[in-house]
C-alpha cells in the first residue's frame, strides 16, 4: 500500500497497557506480566511508600509556596506512578533527564528533601549533583532535555557501555520542534534512550487535543520508534512497560517511546487557576483512577499492607517533609559577590573586572550602608 | 482619562485594536480560555472567538513561523510569547524570515507581526523566566523593538506596534504589570508621538539619564533623590530601541555634558554600548566625563534571591552619577 | 493494542503509488485512475513539454554557472515529474512555498526567465513578486517555509476561502524542527495545506537514512496527517497523487502529506562534488527511471508524440534559455545606495540616518574617484 | 614551518585535538564522507571513523543539543555549523543550555562544546550564506567567542577552544580559507598565548584600529596605504570577541588617543559599540577625537552583487581614520 492514513497508523492503538484496575485489581497481560514477575508483597509495599512519599512531598512543596517559603511549586499530584515507577525500573547508573514536575523522580534517584526546595525557593537553579543521582537538573525549556538525553545516549554507544538515557517531558513538550528533532537523532543512531511523555492530559490551560488529535504514543513509529501507551496512574503497568523499554535501547535495540496517560490533579503550578479553563467534573473523574487508593486496595485486598504500616510509612513522610521544611526555613541566601561564581569554568577576564568592580561597589555600600557620597 | 494596571492598558489596546481592524488576530500559548499567563488576552477569546484568539501548540518557532504565513495572506497577527526566556526558539524565524522578508522581497511581502514579550525580571521568577533578550533583537535589521514604562504607553505603543507594516518586537516589563496610572483610552493613536520617538520623562541640567522599560522607575527615584542633594538629573524614556531616537538623546546630552544609561540587560555588546558609542560620536566635544553604563551583569539570569544583585537599583543609578558627575564613587581608585 | 512498532505502523507502506512504469507502460489503478481520467493526449503532452522546458531551462542554469554569469545553481534533473505535476495540478489561486531547488515550480506557476536567474546571480535576493505567481519567494532555511504554508492555510481558512497553501522540501528537511511544528500546527487545525516532500535520496552528501530509517511518507499519520508515497518520476501519478491530496484539504479535510520518490541526477549544487560520496551506478540505474524518457515513451507508443512535436518543444525551449542568458548577460546592478532600500516598509530614523552617510560617502568618492583626502 | 592555507591549518588543529584526546569528536551536517562543505573534516573519517566523525541529521538545535548530552557524558563535542546564517534554529539550545548549564549547576557540570562556523561574506554567495552573527554571542553571557584571522591562530586557537571547559563559539572567516600563512605544527598549544588575548598586528603611533576575522586583512591594507602619507596605524587583531583583551586595547588607545572599530557585522549594538563604550570608560581623558565604527550596514544582508558596499573595504576605514584624525572626511559637514 502506498498510502497511510491516520487510521491505518493508529487503529493498533485503541487501548492502554493496564496491571492494575482502578479498583485495584489484578489483571493479567501475557506480554507484560514477565516484566513484572518478581514484583512481590514488600516490592510492592516499596512502591507504595515511594508514592506515598512523593505525594506528601509534593503537598508540601504547594504548602511551603502558600506560606511564602518558595516561590513556585508545580505539583505532581496523580503522576506519582508513572515518575515512581519508571524511575525504579532504572538501574543507578541509567541517566535521567527530567522536566520541573519531575518531584518523584527526584526522590526516587536519591534527592535529599533540600533538594527539592531550594531551587524554586530561587536559591539556586539547581542544587544537587547531576552526577551523584545520575540525573540532570530540572529542565524548565520545554523539550530542551530530550536532545541531552539523545546525545548522552550516543555517548554510551561510544563508550561501549549499557547504560540508558531516559528523557522525561510532557503530552505539551510533544509539539516542541526539539522532541521531535530528538525522535529523529534517536532513531538514525539507534541510540540507548527511553522517552517517558507524561500525558497529563494539559499543558497549563490547553488541552492535549491542541498539541495532538490521536493518540501521542502514534507518532513515535513514525520516526522508526516502537511505543507503549500505557496506564500511568498504574504504577505496575508503569514499571513493567518501562522494563521492556530499557531492556530494548539496553540491549541495542534503539530507542522507545512510552506515553504515560495519567492527569494532573492540582494546577499547572501555584501560580495557575486552572477554574479557568477545566470543570470539576473531570478532576472528579480522575480521582477515581487515583495512582496511590488503587495499589492500596490491592495490597489491601491480598492482606500485604495494613493500617500499621501506613502509619509506618506516614510517620517517614513526616520526617521527610519536616526536613524539607526545615531545609527552606533554614536557607542561607549566599553573599551577593556569588552571584558572579560559577559563570565560566576556566579564569575569565571579564568576569575578573566584573568582580572587581562589584566588590568595589559593595565595599563602598559597606563602609557606611549608603552610597559614599550620601 | 481611566486609571488602569500596565496589564488592563495592553488588554485595552489589543481590545482596540482588534475592533478596529479585523484583519487583526492574537496567538500563543493559553491566551485564550485562560487569558495568557498574565491575563493581558482576558477577555478576548468570549468577544472576538477562537478564529481571532488562537490557543496554539507548545512550539515558538511554529507560533511565529505561522504568524509570518498569517501574514502573508494578510492578517496582522500580534504573538505572545510567555515569557521572555521562551522566544529562543523563534530566534531562526524572527531573524532569517520576520526580519529579511521585506527586504528579501525589495518590500513586496510586509510583515505587519507584533511579537509582544512579557519581560525582565524582579518577579522572584523561575530561572528563564525573567530575561532581557532585546539587544538580540536590536541587532537585527529589520526588526522595530520598542518596551514600555506605563500604562499609557502601554496602550497607545501596542496599537501603534500593531498598525506598523513593519515587524515590531513590543516588550512588556512584568514587574509593572500590576503598576497602575492614567490612560486616555478614547486618544487616537494617530495624534500620539509616534512610535520611533524617546520622551523627556523628567527634565534636568547636569547629566543625562537614559533608559527604558522598568528601569525608568529607577532612574526617576534616582532624580527624584539627587535633587535632595541638588543635583538635577534629566531622565530619557527611550520607548524605541530599534530605531533610537538620537534626536532626543544626543540633545540632551548636549546639554547635560554627562551620561548615564541604564538597563536590566547584561552591559556587553548590549543596548547601552550602543547609545554610548553612537552619543559619543556625536557629542563628543559636549561630553565633560565618559559616560557610564549601569546594567545587569554579564552573568546568566542569576536565582530569585540574587536578582537584586544583578538588576540595577537606585543606588547603583546614583554611584554612575557620581562617577559621571566625577565625585568620589565606588569606583574612585579602581582601575577599569 | 498498546504498543505500535514501526512494522505495525508501516507494513501498509510497501509500495508507491506509479501509473506510468520506467518504460512508459500505463498501468491501472483505481485509486489514482479518476484522478487523472481528463488527461488526454493534449494534456500529457503539455505536461512533457513543461518537463522538457524545465530540463532545459535547468540545465542553462547550470550552464550559465559555469560560465560565471551566476554564483550558484542548484539543479532539478531528475525531479523534473514531482515539480511539473504537483505545480500543474494546483489552482492558480493556491499558495505555494517553494525551496531553493524547485525550478520547476516557479516555471509552471509562470516565472519569467529573468525570474530563474537574477537571484541565483546575487542581483537581488528575490525577483517576482509572490502576489503575481501565488508563490512565495525560494526558501534557503532549510524547512522554514512549512510553518509560513500553514500559516497561510490558516489564514484561507479565517478567510472562508478554499485555497490550499503547498509547502515544498526535500527530504533533508523532515530533520528540522520547524517542519514537524508544520505538521503539528496542520493537524491542529486542520489547516488546508499540502506537504510535497520530494525525497530525491540526498540531502547534499547525506543519503535519505540519516534522516529517516523508514519510509518519509510514515511519518505524517503519527501527527493525524494522511499521507502518500508517490513515484515522484512519474508526472502522471504526481499529478494524480496531488489532485486527490489537494481536494482533501480543499474540503475541508485538512492537511496531507505527499513523499515523491525521485533523485537528484545533478550535485547538490554546481558548487558540490557528489563523486565523494556516491558511486556512477547509482545514478545510472535511476536514469533508467527518468521521468521524461517514461512519458515520451509512453506519447511516442500511443502515437501522441512524434518528432515535431519535440522539434517544436526544443524551439520553445530554445527561446526561454536565450531570454534566461540574456536576462543575465543584460543584468544592470543596483546603484549602491539601493542596497538601503526596502529593509523597513514605513519611515525609519535609523535607515535615515544610514542613508545620509552613506550619500556623503557616495558623493565623496563620486567627486574625485578616491577617499577625500587622497 | 609550514605553509598552509587557513582551511588546511584549521583540518591539522583537528587532527591534533582528535589525535591528543579520544573523548574530542566533530559532528554536523556532510562532515564525514564530503568533509564538510568547506573541507574543513576532510580526511577525517577515514582517520577517526564514524563513531568519532559524525555525519548528523538535518537539524542545527538537534546538533547542538545532542552535543550537550554528548559533553554531560564526558566528551569534548567540536560541532560544525553548515554556514552562519544556519546557526539561529539552534540559538534556544545555544543560549539556554551551553552558556547557562555551568552557572545553572554551580560549576558541576562543564559543556567543554566547541562550535565552528564558517562565517560571514565577500565571497558571493546566496542570502543566509553570509552573516556575521557574533554580537549576539559576545551578548551571551557563559560562551566565549573567538573569531582567527589567519592560519597560524586557526591551528592553534582552534585546538585551545577544543581543549578549553567552557563552550567557545569559534568564528573562521570563510574569505580567508584559502590564504596560505605560514604555521608551525610543532608548537605546543600550551607555549602559544592564552585564547583570550588580543594581539598588535602592527603597531603605531597615531590612531588604533581594531578588528578581527577578515578585517584584519583590510586593516593592516589601511595601514599600509596610510603609512604612505605618514599616518602611523596600530592594528589590533581582537582575536578573542569575548572576553575581549581591554588591556591590550586601552593601552594602544592611550597611546594613540585616536580609535578607529571595523567590523563586517552591522554597528547597531554590535561589537564596535561594545569596544567603544568600553574603551571611552577606561581611556576618557586619552581620546582626542569620538572613536569610530566602520561596519557593516544596519540591513539585513544584501545580495551579492552589492555586498561591497556593506562589507567595510580599505577606502571606508581610511575615511574613518580621517575622521578620527580630525581630517576632511566624508562627515565633514554632516550632521551625525
Ligand atoms: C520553550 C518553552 N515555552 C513555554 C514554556 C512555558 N511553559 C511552562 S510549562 C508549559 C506547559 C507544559 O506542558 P506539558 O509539556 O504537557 O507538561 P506539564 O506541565 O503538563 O507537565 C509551558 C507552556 C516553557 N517553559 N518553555
Ligand atoms: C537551516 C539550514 N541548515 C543547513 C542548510 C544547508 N543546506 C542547504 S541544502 C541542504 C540539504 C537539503 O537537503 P534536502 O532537504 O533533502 O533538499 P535537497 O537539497 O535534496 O533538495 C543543506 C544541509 C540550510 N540551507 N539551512
Ligand atoms: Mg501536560
Ligand atoms: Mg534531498
Amino acid at each position: 500500500m502506498y498510502t497511510l492514513t491516520t487510521d491505518e497508523a493508529m487503529t493498533a492503538l485503541d487501548d492502554t497497557a493496564q496491571l492494575l484496575t482502578p479498583d485495584g485489581h489484578r489483571i493479567s497481560d501475557p506480554r507484560l506480566d514477565p516484566w513484572v514477575e518478581d514484583l512481590d508483597a514488600p516490592a510492592l509495599r516499596a512502591l507504595y511508600r515511594d508514592m506515598a512519599i512523593v505525594r506528601r512531598m509534593d503537598a508540601e512543596g504547594v504548602a511551603l509556596q502558600r506560606q511564602g517559603h518558595v516561590g513556585l511549586w508545580a505539583p505532581a499530584q496523580g503522576q506519582e506512578a508513572v515518575q515512581v515507577g519508571t524511575a525504579r525500573a532504572c538501574r543507578t547508573d541509567d541517566f535521567l533527564f527530567p522536566s520541573y514536575r519531575e518531584v518523584g523522580v527526584t526522590i526516587v534517584r536519591g534527592g535529599a528533601p533540600a533538594d527539592l526546595v531550594l531551587a524554586w525557593r530561587g536559591e539556586m537553579h539547581s542544587t544537587y549533583d547531576p552526577y551523584a543521582l545520575n540525573l540532570a537538573s530540572p529542565q524548565i525549556i520545554i523539550g530542551a532535555q530530550t536532545l541531552h538525553a539523545v546525545g548522552y545516549a550516543m555517548g554510551v554507544q561510544r563508550d561501549g557501555g549499557d547504560q540508558v538515557a531516559v528523557a522525561y517531558f510532557g503530552d505539551g513538550a510533544t509539539s516542541q520542534g526539539d522532541v521531535n528533532e530528538a525522535m529523529v537523532f534517536a532513531s538514525s543512531f539507534g541510540a540507548p534512550v527511553v522517552f517517558v511523555c507524561s500525558n497529563n492530559h494539559w499543558a497549563i490551560s490547553e488541552p492535549v487535543t491542541v498539541q495532538s488529535r490521536f493518540p501521542i504514543a502514534g507518532r513515535a513509529p513514525g520516526f522508526g520508534i516502537p511505543s507503549m501507551r500505557v496506564d500511568g496512574n498504574d504504577v505496575v503497568a508503569c514499571t513493567a512497560a518501562m522494563r521492556w523499554a530499557l531492556e530494548h535501547a539496553r540491549s541495542g535495540q534503539g530507542p522507545v517511546f512510552l506515553e504515560a496517560v495519567t492527569y494532573r490533579m492540582g494546577p499547572h503550578t501555584t501560580s495557575d487557576d486552572p477554574t479557568r479553563y477545566r470543570g470539576p467534573g473531570e478532576v472528579e473523574a480522575w480521582r477515581t483512577r487515583d495512582p496511590l487508593t488503587r495499589l492500596e486496595a490491592f495490597l489491601r485486598n491480598s492482606g500485604d499492607i495494613d493500617d500499621d504500616v501506613l502509619a509506618e510509612i506516614s510517620r517517614e513522610a513526616d520526617q521527610l517533609t519536616a526536613a524539607m521544611r526545615e531545609a527552606v526555613l533554614t536557607a542561607v541566601t549566599r553573599p551577593a559577590i556569588e552571584v558572579l561564581d560559577g559563570v565560566y569554568a576556566e579564569p575569565h577576564s571579564g568576569i575578573d573586572r566584573q568582580r572587581a568592580r562589584f566588590s568595589a561597589y559593595l565595599d563602598a555600600f559597606a563602609d557606611d550602608g549608603a552610597a559614599v557620597t550620601r | 482619562m481611566t486609571q488602569l494596571t500596565m496589564g488592563k492598558a495592553l488588554t485595552a489596546g489589543l481590545r482596540h485594536a482588534m475592533a478596529d481592524d479585523d484583519r487583526v488576530l492574537v496567538m500563543g500559548e493559553d491566551i485564550g480560555r485562560l487569558g495568557g499567563v498574565f491575563r493581558i488576552t482576558d477577555g478576548l477569546l468570549d468577544e472576538f472567538g477562537p478564529k481571532r484568539v488562537v490557543d496554539t501548540p507548545l512550539a515558538e518557532s511554529g507560533i511565529v513561523g505561522t504568524a509570518v504565513g498569517l501574514a502573508m495572506r494578510g492578517f496582522r497577527p500580534v504573538v505572545e510569547i510567555q515569557f521572555d526566556g521562551f522566544v529562543y526558539p523563534a530566534f531562526d524565524q524572527i531573524v532569517c524570515q520576520v526580519a529579511k522578508l521585506h527586504y528579501r522581497t525589495q518590500g513586496r511581502v510586509t510583515v505587519p507581526l507584533t511579537i509582544r514579550i512579557p519581560w525582565a525580571g524582579g518577579v522572584g521568577a523561575a530561572e528563564h523566566h525573567s530575561e532581557s533578550p532585546e539587544a538580540y533583537f536590536v541587532h537585527t535589521a529589520g526588526l522595530r523593538v520598542v518596551a514600555v514604562s506605563n500604562p499609557q504607553d502601554a496602550y497607545t505603543v501596542l496599537q501603534q506596534a500593531i498598525a506598523c507594516d513593519d515587524p515590531v518586537v513590543f516588550f512588556e516589563p512584568k514587574r509593572l504589570y500590576h503598576t497602575k496610572g492614567e490612560v486616555d483610552l478614547d486618544a487616537d493613536i494617530a495624534d500620539a508621538a509616534p512610535m520611533g520617538l524617546a520622551r523627556v520623562v523628567r527634565p534636568g541640567t547636569d547629566a543625562t539619564i537614559v533608559t527604558y522599560g522598568a528601569q525608568v522607575t529607577t532612574a526617576l527615584d534616582a532624580a527624584q533623590a539627587a535633587e535632595d542633594e541638588g543635583i538635577s538629573l534629566e531622565v530619557i524614556d527611550l520607548r524605541s530601541l530599534s530605531p533610537v531616537d538620537y534626536r532626543t538623546v544626543s540633545a540632551s546630552v548636549r546639554k547635560t555634558g554627562r551620561l548615564v544609561v541604564t538597563h536590566e540587560a547584561g552591559g556587553e555588546a548590549g543596548v547601552a554600548a550602543e547609545i554610548i558609542a553612537s552619543v559619543t560620536e556625536q557629542c563628543f566635544h559636549y561630553l565633560e566625563a565618559a559616560p557610564a553604563r549601569v546594567t545587569g551583569l554579564d552573568i546568566p539570569y542569576p536565582p530569585a534571591k540574587l536578582e537584586k544583585h544583578h538588576i540595577p537599583d537606585l543606588d547603583r543609578v546614583l554611584d554612575a552619577v557620581d562617577r559621571v558627575l566625577d565625585r568620589p564613587n565606588s569606583l574612585t581608585g579602581v582601575e577599569l
